[in-house]
């Protein structure tokens, strides 16, 4: 954190206007901030607060309806939006380069990983085939990508998501720039490949003596790469200075109110026993996904779930983690049979689920609900939310006009407007349309509330009122939960016992002290050493 | 409201709409406009446009009013371009939905079904239709429903198997609706602008083929349509030009104009590309 | 009026002996080779004549097969495979001599026992007009020598000698067919071996047939040209363009529109005639089917005569291509008599009869069914359907392709519809079909499908078909075409006028009364 | 190994699909009222009820449908496609006569339009909101809104009558004597107007079509990231654009194949090209079943082989695919 005295790349008082008509006039509005050579910035905040757009906007990759109309992007002393495209393009890729959120949708599919990479080093000037060839199989070492001789000659279909992002990362690295730029590099990821991506740009970084722009919404990512931070709400700057002082210290009631929002489980308040009545049993539950397969090849089978069991009583909350692929979606599509069950039983209040027939267990649906994970695809965008709310309670019988009244009382019970039921899902934002999917699961008053990745597509200062709001009617309704999600930090602080899943079974099961602290597994203790920020505690920052 | 505004922005699509308006009220009016049958003499045969003021668009060798021809014609048209897109549509909406809701062995024997008639060429199966069960106007919006419902019932499918897995549907299920209710108060609705758009090109395509089979000789030939006019003039085509043209214009206009429309209204329904076109 | 005295005609064929053909002699010197042009329109299925008698079989298989005899644009007979014919006093024996030195296309000789063969095997079996005429007329066919073949008949048919043309009596190699194969799955058929002065080369269906010199061809020195070529083009405009470009030489009538023709008769170098069909002088008409009302209703069929104008139809729907016809006998014909009832077009008459005969046309549902033969016909169908709207009929067309007019007619499932007949030279053949009450058989579009019954009529036209004497025929003719004529019992319209229209450097095209069906040995090319 | 799995189950639905399209248009056809034997009797000039029970027990029509489509089946699976009434030659032979020219045609009138399409689609792309584009686009419109055998007509009146250039009708000149290059070239000139004709609605479509799929994959992720590196914008489009753009663009015509065959019953009839499009309407109008069914089959099987190779193809170039099955 040398400072310099001309910085590597100074935003100056840039503004970029939005097309007339959106929510407000200036996507970003007249920011400023350096950033130094052999330094890392991190540009934090919540979606819709222009971080990506300012990297895109150094990058000269605005889409064609934004322009910047006011200030300069200086790199190294030249400003950048001065340049004409040819320009522009000699300094992207070799002077400047750029990762992306998305490794796959980043890559071209129809063009193998080599080439991809060899491509930087052709369009600014290698004209050797074989100096490129030996290049792009340094870059894979270099990346820790295995086998690289093999691996170059892939489609990026075939790599995994943190190996499609160190493809990314050895492209943009190829010509050795003087700014990466990484645009949510590991937002994507699983949480420890975020671990392994962060600890390699954080390794070239210091290798190459790079100056890092990453822009993230995590402060716990933020808490373990950053070497200053700039915080931005709603197109404008609020707060920036070093790491320390941000995370620790932060002025701008926004950052502390982002702070406070931060998952972390917090040893203090350890759960009491649940003992309420047993409602939930499963028992060797099993589900095989088989693909493919034919008279000359064998068809490919995965265990998504391979012989669970576990309990859940009135009132208690379990927590199901684990990273993409381990069955944990499967097991909450199992427990609603939204999916053909393999083998096993579920025992609901005694009786076994599973041989059930569609029509048989269409009846007692209403007392096992689900809460979804995308509030935009879960509501259906031609109904109005009164409608949405009425069609559960009137499928299962129950007057319209009953059905009605309860839908506006639950709108309340929720924290949304009456009126509200009158509108349709667009009008509202994320966290108020996750309101509604967790009405419309309550309507039918259910025992048991499955909420799968309820959370995850929220902003984190939306996050923490969802979660509270699950928590305080769990509170009021005495309802029983499974919370399915990817992080553990949530996990650990709703939930009264966890289940850590890893390729289809159960390899953890225990409360969350247990877990955090004492983790008996290989795979659990990797992802308790993979969470981000595990060294910063936020409640403290903002006591 | 605001679904028109956005199709009001695309001028191509007013343009479009205003020529279908056009030829829907001369077709709803023809006879008032044209109260002698377009079948009836009226004049000397073959009156080039210039001719005689009475006939503006000339006379045929019969000596029939080429534009009460043209009024009439608009109404055969548009008739057997929607109807026959209505019961496309009907015909592929089942059979996509009940495919792509159901999937699995219903799905494929309905595909199966479905690649049967794709696999066959449209026009020549409308051909052998039209040809085995006689020409008039029933067999041929049959003919033309018949071999134009497989892409509305691949849409359809596709859609209903995208949708199917939405979590707004997913929602359904648990909250206990019938599969039948879900098709239709969930997923349907929300496929219907795709359908829509789809729809209005199936209108124009309908009247192309309508006019093809005419120039065969294959048209009902009780009911003067666009396509029979220049498959009846089609051999004099050097001696009386106007007796093809402007049937064809009127094809041409017609079928431009509907699909402008349907772009107008992919663009308005789907405001999301909007931003992507020129 | 064409007055032929068939006495002399009789007696002098029989002791003559006619050598040459009519217009043999030529106004220049005929010049040997050239490629002749023409179209086949539509394209034949087949080329073997005695299978298929549509048009364009005859015309590109009479270049190939050839028949007994041939006919003058006068409707005489002349030779072809036969070189002279004599026929018995009492009508019942036919004797032709055969010309020498015929060869097949295969090499092998010609005889009279591939005309027995032929008379007596193939065409009964496979030729419908000829099956009727062998089991009603005829005794015994045999061939006393080599070169002799002998018909005996049962009872006179004064149209015996019109039967042998080559449409009716094409002659079949014996050698190919007289196997026991079906004669229709005969692998022959595809290879077709005739006597006349052009052979199959090449078939490239679709596209062209193509026939190049016989040059074992019985008449030394002849034909004069190398190749002819028929060329299938299935768009009419395209076909005026063929022409007009010098690709084809020769347009047969119906090859192109009646329009294209007063355009194409107006080009340099090229000239037309309408000769050349009078053996066939095709009549159009309509059919009314008079089973059931209104046709019934012999003032109903009067009423629609009235409500037509044929001029109309003869000027504006076929360019003047025809004329009025006034009855069941074409104008060109033999026995034409025109003192027959007239129905000039007169609306008011027409309403009036209706209205005499208390018919209410509005509780009539008419279907038109037209002829598919093309875009004249359709508008032909559509005008007849206004003006009977206009007595107030509901009529409606009911569109059918050839083969749905062929099964709708021969089930008599029509209504009104359009047909035309062939004449072929004598009322007994070509016209009595048509009104014969023991000739109401399913099956066949061309047979009283109206169903128009009248002893009377039947009674003439048997009398005159077996009357040995012409005066005794014409007379029951004429008075068989008055009756027909009032009683309307099809709704004559017009006679058509084929025009043939060809290069002037094209020479001797039309000769005969068959026109374009005669082999062309004798045609050449100016250079 | 996957590959095998996917020939072998993609030639069983081929197999499946036209032994359908067999069984439909079989059960279709003979739903006619037209009985071809009569049709024949009636054309032979007379014809009593005998001659006609002759002709139906001669072309099997006696016999009860399901035999019938037995029979044909039986025949079908030995490459015999029946007897053809009229034309009194194999179906097989018929077809075989015409297919090349069809192919021919069809082939030119796909390339031409996939080629001219694709070029036009992303120039239009390329220089989206240009005037170009506007001319290209509207052009498009034009051509996708107007009837096939008005364009024929109208072709035929400018370049054939008025201005001379090209061959109205016909393959080839007929009675030349040409042989190899001479005779190609001379097919060659036939075959402007029609592959020109039938392609122009095709090329609308996939002008259309390509521009659609060129703007939506530029607005793709791995765009941006090609632009990141430094790509020229014209290497772009080249390079990582057009081959993502392009695939659908071939499956959609691969799909459309068939449908060229129908244009080319209009097309064929205009130009007087010797094809099974004009083959078919004869026979449709000639109520000759055998030589209609075959046309229908032939077609069907080479819309599956187009289909298949299409895939195959598909497969080849798009890695992606092979995993996902």
């Amino acid at each position: 954190m040398t400072a310099q005295a001309t910085p590597l790349l100074r935003i100056d008082n840039l503004s970029i206007p939005l097309p007339a008509g959106l929510d407000r006039a200036f996507a970003v509005d007249n920011i400023s901030f350096d950033l130094n050579a052999g330094e890392i910035l991190c540009i934090v905040g919540e979606s819709g607060s222009g971080k990506s757009l300012t990297a895109n906007a150094i990058m000269g990759l605005l889409p064609d309806y934004l322009t910047p109309t006011n200030g300069e992007i200086l790199f190294r002393g030249k400003n950048l939006l001065a340049m004409r495209e040819p320009e522009l393009e000699t300094e992207r890729g070799r002077t400047m380069a750029m990762v992306f959120q998305e490794p796959l949708s980043a890559l071209n599919p129809l063009m193998k990983v080599g080439d991809q990479i060899a491509e930087v080093l052709q369009v600014h000037g290698e004209k050797s085939a074989d100096a490129r060839n030996r290049r792009v199989l340094d870059l894979l070492e270099f990346v820790g990508l295995p086998d690289p001789a093999n691996l170059r000659g892939a489609y990026p279909f075939r790599l995994s998501g943190g190996q499609r992002q160190r493809v990314m990362i050895a492209m943009a690295l190829a010509l050795e720039p003087a700014l990466l730029i990484a645009d949510e590099p590991t937002t994507a990821l699983d949480v420890t490949t975020q671990a392994q991506i962060l600890e390699l740009i954080r390794k070239i970084q210091q290798a190459k003596g790079m100056g890092v722009m990453f822009v993230t919404h995590d402060f716990g990512v933020v808490a373990d790469i950053a070497d200053r931070v700039v915080v931005m709400e709603r197109g404008l700057i609020v707060e920036q200075g070093p790491a320390d002082a941000v995370l620790n210290r932060p002025q701008h009631p926004y950052t502390r109110r982002l702070i406070a929002a931060v998952p972390h489980r917090d040893a203090a308040d350890a759960k009491a026993e649940v003992d309420g009545e047993m409602l939930l049993e499963v028992k060797g539950l099993r589900k095989v996904y088989s693909s493919g397969g034919g008279l000359f090849s064998k068809p490919r089978i995965v265990k998504a779930v391979n012989d669970i069991s576990f309990t859940l009583r009135r009132g208690e909350t379990l927590g199901v983690v684990g990273e993409s692929g381990s069955g944990k979606s499967t097991l909450g599509r199992c427990l609603l049979k939204l999916t053909e069950i393999d083998g096993g039983e579920i025992l609901f209040r005694g009786s076994d689920l599973v041989p059930l027939s569609a029509s048989a267990f269409r009846p007692l649906r209403r007392h096992i609900q689900m809460v979804f994970q995308d509030p935009f695809a879960s509501l259906n965008p031609r109904q109005t939310v009164g409608r949405i709310l009425t069609d559960g309670p009137v499928a299962n019988g129950v007057p319209y006009a009953e059905a009605e009244a309860k839908a506006r009382e639950l709108l309340d019970l929720v924290g949304l407007e009456v009126s509200a039921f009158d509108r349709y899902p667009q009008e509202f934002s994320g966290g108020q349309r996750q309101r509604v999917g967790i009405a419309r699961a309550l309507a039918l008053e259910p025992e048991l509330l499955v909420a799968d990745e309820s959370v995850s597509a929220l902003d984190v200062s939306v996050q923490a009122q969802v979660l509270d709001l699950l928590q305080d009617l769990q509170n009021k309704l005495n309802i029983a939960i499974i919370f399915i999600t990817h992080d553990l930090r949530i996990a650990a602080q709703i939930c009264d016992r966890i289940a850590v899943m890893y390729r289809g079974e159960i390899v953890e099961y225990g409360p969350p002290e247990q877990v955090f602290d004492a983790p008996r597994h290989a795979y659990t203790q990797a992802l308790i050493a993979a969470i981000p920020g595990s060294h910063w505690n936020p409640r403290l920052a903002v006591l | 409201m605001t679904f028109f505004k956005r199709y009001a922005q695309n001028y191509g699509a007013l343009i479009g709409l205003a020529i279908l308006v056009i030829v829907a009220v001369v077709a709803l009016t023809a006879p008032l406009l044209f109260p002698v049958s377009p079948w009836q003499s009226v004049g000397d045969p073959l009156l080039s446009p210039s001719e005689n003021p009475a006939f503006p668009f000339g006379t045929d060798m019969l000596g029939r009013d080429i534009a009460a021809g043209l009024a009439y014609g608009a109404r055969v048209s548009l008739l057997i371009g929607i109807v026959s897109t209505a019961v496309a549509v009907v015909i592929g909406v089942s059979i996509g939905a009940l495919a792509g809701f159901y999937g699995g062995r219903i799905d494929d024997i309905l595909m199966r079904f479905t690649e049967f008639f794709q696999t066959i060429p449209a026009f020549a199966m409308a051909i052998v239709l039209v040809a085995i069960f006689n020409p008039n106007i029933v067999s041929i919006t049959l003919a033309i429903a018949v071999v134009s419902w497989p892409p509305v019932a691949r849409l359809v499918r596709g859609e209903f198997l995208s949708l199917r897995s939405r979590e707004f549907v997913q929602a359904a299920v648990v909250i206990g609706q019938s599969g039948p209710r879900i098709m239709f108060t969930q997923i349907l609705p929300n496929a219907i602008s795709p359908i829509i758009v789809t729809a209005s090109l199936m209108v124009a395509t309908a009247i192309l083929t309508e006019s093809s089979l005419s120039f065969l000789g294959l048209g009902d030939r009780n009911m003067m349509s666009w396509g029979f006019m220049i498959g009846a003039a089609r051999t004099m085509l050097r001696e009386a030009w106007w007796m093809s043209f402007f049937p064809g214009v009127a094809i041409l206009l017609t079928v431009l104009a509907i699909n402008l429309i349907g772009e107008g209204l992919n663009d308005a329904m789907n405001p999301h590309l909007r931003g992507r076109k020129g | 009026m064409v007055v032929i005295d068939r006495r002399s005609m009789l007696t002098g064929a029989a002791g003559l002996i006619l050598a040459g053909t009519v217009g043999a002699v030529a106004q220049e010197t005929p010049v040997k080779g050239g490629v002749l042009n023409m179209i086949a329109q539509p394209e034949p299925p087949i080329l073997m004549v005695g299978l298929n008698t549509q048009g364009p079989t005859l015309y590109v298989g009479g270049q190939i097969y050839q028949s007994l005899l041939t006919y003058g644009t006068d409707l005489k007979p002349l030779p072809s495979l036969a070189k002279s014919w004599v026929v018995a006093e009492d009508g019942l024996t036919y004797t032709f001599t055969l010309q020498d030195n015929v060869k097949w296309h295969d090499g092998k000789p010609f005889s009279a026992d591939d005309v027995v063969f032929t008379a007596d095997k193939f065409l009964r079996e496979s030729h419908p007009r000829w099956r009727l005429i062998a089991t009603t007329y005829v005794e015994s066919i045999t061939s006393p020598a080599p070169n002799q073949v002998v018909f005996k008949l049962k009872k006179p048919f004064s149209a015996f000698l019109h039967a042998f043309e080559l449409s009716s009596f094409p002659i079949i190699p014996k050698h190919l067919y007289d196997n026991g194969t079906d004669y229709r799955t005969n692998p022959a058929n595809q290879t077709p071996i005739g006597t006349g002065p052009f052979k199959l080369k090449e078939w490239k269906r679709g596209s062209y047939i193509h026939l190049v010199r016989n040059e074992d061809y019985w008449k030394p020195g002849q034909p004069y040209l190398d190749e002819l070529y028929f060329r299938i083009i299935p768009d009419s405009a395209s076909r005026a363009v063929a022409f007009e470009k010098g690709t084809v030489d020769v347009l047969r009538g119906g090859d192109v529109e009646g329009f294209e023709v007063r355009r194409l008769v107006k080009l340099k170098d090229v000239e037309n005639t309408t000769s050349g069909w009078e053996n066939y002088a095709p009549l159009v008409f309509m059919e009314m089917n008079q089973r059931t009302m209104p046709f019934s209703d012999k003032n109903v069929r009067k009423a629609i005569m009235h409500a037509i104008d044929r001029e109309f139809i003869v000027k504006n729907i076929f360019f003047g291509l025809g004329k009025v016809a006034t009855g069941p006998f074409a104008s060109t014909t033999l026995y034409y008599s025109s003192d027959v009832p007239a129905y000039p077009f007169d609306m008011a008459k027409a309403k009036k009869l209706l209205a005499d005969a208390k018919v209410n046309p509005a509780d009539y549902s008419i279907r038109l069914m037209p002829l598919p033969y093309g875009a004249a016909w359709d508008r032909m169908a559509e005008y007849i359907k206004q003006q009977i709207a206009q007595l107030g009929f509901k009529i409606a067309i009911t569109g059918v392709d050839a083969g749905g007019w062929s099964q709708k007619m021969s089930d008599f499932d029509f209504d009104l519809s359009f047909n035309f007949t062939y004449q072929y030279g004598d009322p007994a053949l070509g016209v009595a079909r048509h009104y014969l009450s023991n000739n109401i058989i399913k099956g066949t579009p061309y047979g009283n499908n109206e169903h128009y019954i009248n002893p009377k009529v039947d009674e003439l036209f048997n009398l005159a078909a077996g009357a040995v004497s012409q005066d005794v025929a014409a007379k029951a003719y004429a008075e068989a075409q008055k009756i027909i004529v009032d009683d309307v019992a099809l709704g004559w319209l017009y006679e058509m006028q084929n025009v043939t229209i060809y290069r002037n450097k094209v020479k001797n095209l039309v000769k005969t009364g068959i026109g374009l069906n005669q082999y062309m040995d004798e045609v050449w090319i100016a250079k | 190994m996957k590959t095998l799995d996917f020939l072998f189950q993609r030639l069983l639905k081929a197999i499946l699909v036209v032994l359908g399209v067999v069984i439909l248009n079989f059960m279709l056809i003979h739903m006619a009222p037209g009985d071809p034997a009569s049709v024949l009797a009636g054309e032979a000039g007379a014809g009593d009820a005998k001659y006609i029970a002759q002709l139906r027990a001669q072309f099997g029509l006696d016999q009860p449908l399901y035999w019938q489509l037995w029979t044909y089946l039986q025949g079908v699976l030995t490459g015999d496609l029946g007897f053809s009434y009229r034309n009194q030659v194999p179906v097989m032979t018929l077809i075989l006569e015409r297919l090349p020219a069809t192919l021919l045609l069809t082939g030119c009138a796909f390339v031409f339009s996939l080629v001219l399409g694709i070029a036009l689609g992303v120039i239009a792309a390329y220089k989206r909101g240009s005037i170009a584009d506007s001319l290209v686009m509207t052009s498009a419109l034009v051509f996708y809104a107007t009837p096939l055998f008005w364009i024929a007509l109208m072709a035929v009146l400018v370049f054939s009558l008025h201005l001379d250039w090209l061959p109205p009708f016909d393959m080839e000149s007929i009675g030349t004597g040409y042989t190899g290059w001479a005779r190609a070239a001379d097919i060659a000139h036939h075959l402007v107007l029609p592959t020109v004709t039938l392609g122009l609605f095709f090329t609308a479509v996939y002008t259309r079509l390509t521009r659609a799929s060129m703007l939506e994959v530029m607005a793709l992720d791995f765009v941006k990231t090609a632009r990141a590196k430094g790509v020229p914008k014209a290497q772009v489009i080249r390079r990582h654009v057009l081959r993502n753009a392009i695939l659908p663009v071939f499956t959609f015509a691969s799909m459309q194949a068939g449908q060229l065959v129908g244009g080319a019953v209009l097309t064929e009839t205009v130009f007087a090209w010797p094809g099974i499009g004009r083959l078919m309407f004869d026979a449709l109008l000639q109520r000759d079943y055998p030589v209609l069914l075959g046309v229908f089959l032939v077609t069907a099987a080479v819309v599956v082989i187009v289909n298949l190779i299409a895939d195959l193809m598909y497969r080849f170039v798009d890695p992606r695919i092979e995993a996902a099955n």
